[in-house]
């Protein structure tokens, strides 16, 4: 399944990149957050559950538990600081 | 009536949007306006400026949600949110929240309730530029209390 | 900084007056404002125009000691209240209470804070024309009841 | 001692008159209501005890237990109706 992942802020600043597409067999965020995690050190340090990542699934704010479909859009972010 | 989220790099004029905001409503008699500036310090060191970064697509999805909530919530007639992204220097204007509605209350509260709201969970980030380098800037945990008063929780996951 | 009071038969700007209030004053972040407008009904009747009388002198020694209040109150930078007076139509404004501070907070509050004074403490009597006549308009017991969240009673005598 | 009388407002209208002077040996805004409620069926009418009026003594808003000075200004109208 090709999910679309999105980076925003100092996670995007950490990973050097603010998009990827991923080819998985992750049912929900959390297995793709596994998945990513395990990719390389700088993933594993930027995404970190030690850290207060965010998650939006199809633009909107998601938990681990969100499950995903084909196509669809994920975002790992900070918590938010705008207003 | 305008659209009722904007973001844009561009400032925007307080007066106009109210004015657009309540034309030939005759049946409001309050707007609540809240208009967020950049302030020149933050966690004591200086700012000299502030870069806004967003998820476009989802900030307006948000935004639209929140507005959505407020009418529901609120006996309002009205509501408009501006949110500026790109550079800003401290006294620019950041944010505007107006509503209206037929008496105060309601007015004061939605345009509260949807700061609060805006403050948490809307896609925006802050990168503000001080003497020791660039930075996030961190989320306040006063935030997120001031979410929880409406009964909602402050962010997910 | 512009006077804090003004009691005026002229409209005003909204963002004129926002502008004035923070102007160079690189540590507001905030800036909350409230502006009452004349709807075209009330208690069911259709309202053609309204007539705002007032006590001169009295009006703006009370809302200088109201201003004084929520200054103590609350932590803000600054605050103007501008009332109209004389007449006025419906869609026209006729009050003004914008409130600056450093965080989003303290001017909501202190800006609620002078709306819920103002209606039940500075001596302003509006008379409103409808179809059957010209008529005083009566206080409202929500007017007394905002004005007992804040610890302070409605009115004396 | 010479007191100053405003009326504003339904008050104002009922009297006909936007103010009076009055030359009292009240002590009190109690005793100078008193005074001016036996001036006539229409003051009477106007200031009765039944109907919701307030009072300022110098531009203040006071009750009936304030004190009269020499030159002090009291004022009576209904509740106010402003914002």
């Amino acid at each position: 399944m090709k999910v679309n992942i999105k980076y925003f802020a100092s996670i995007r600043e950490a990973l050097g990149q603010s998009s990827e597409t991923c080819d998985t067999q992750a049912k929900t965020v959390a297995a793709l957050r596994d998945e990513l995690l395990a990719l390389s050190p700088v993933h594993a340090q930027a995404l970190s559950r030690h850290k207060p990542v965010r998650m939006a699934l199809d633009q909107t704010m998601c938990d681990e538990l969100a499950t995903l479909h084909e196509g669809c859009e994920v975002a790992f972010f900070p918590p938010v600081t705008g207003g | 009536m305008p659209a009722r989220v904007a973001i844009q790099h561009q400032d925007f004029d307080l007066s106009a949007e109210v004015a657009a905001l309540r034309l030939g409503d005759m049946q409001v008699g309050a707007v609540c306006s809240f208009v967020g500036t950049v302030r020149d310090r933050n966690e004591g060191d200086q700012v000299a400026s502030l870069e806004l970064e967003h998820y476009p697509g989802m900030t307006e999805k948000a935004i639209e949600a929140m507005i959505d909530a407020a009418m529901s919530r609120f006996d309002i007639r009205s509501a408009r949110v501006i949110h500026r992204i790109g550079l800003l220097q401290p006294l620019d204007q950041i944010v505007l929240v107006a509503v209206t509605s037929a008496h105060r209350g309601e007015s004061f509260q939605a345009c509260e309730f949807l700061m609060d709201y805006l403050k948490t969970q809307a896609p925006f980030w802050k990168k503000e530029v001080t003497p020791a380098g660039a930075r996030w800037v961190d989320a306040r945990v006063s935030d997120d209390v001031a979410m929880a008063r409406w009964g909602l929780p402050a962010g997910k996951g």
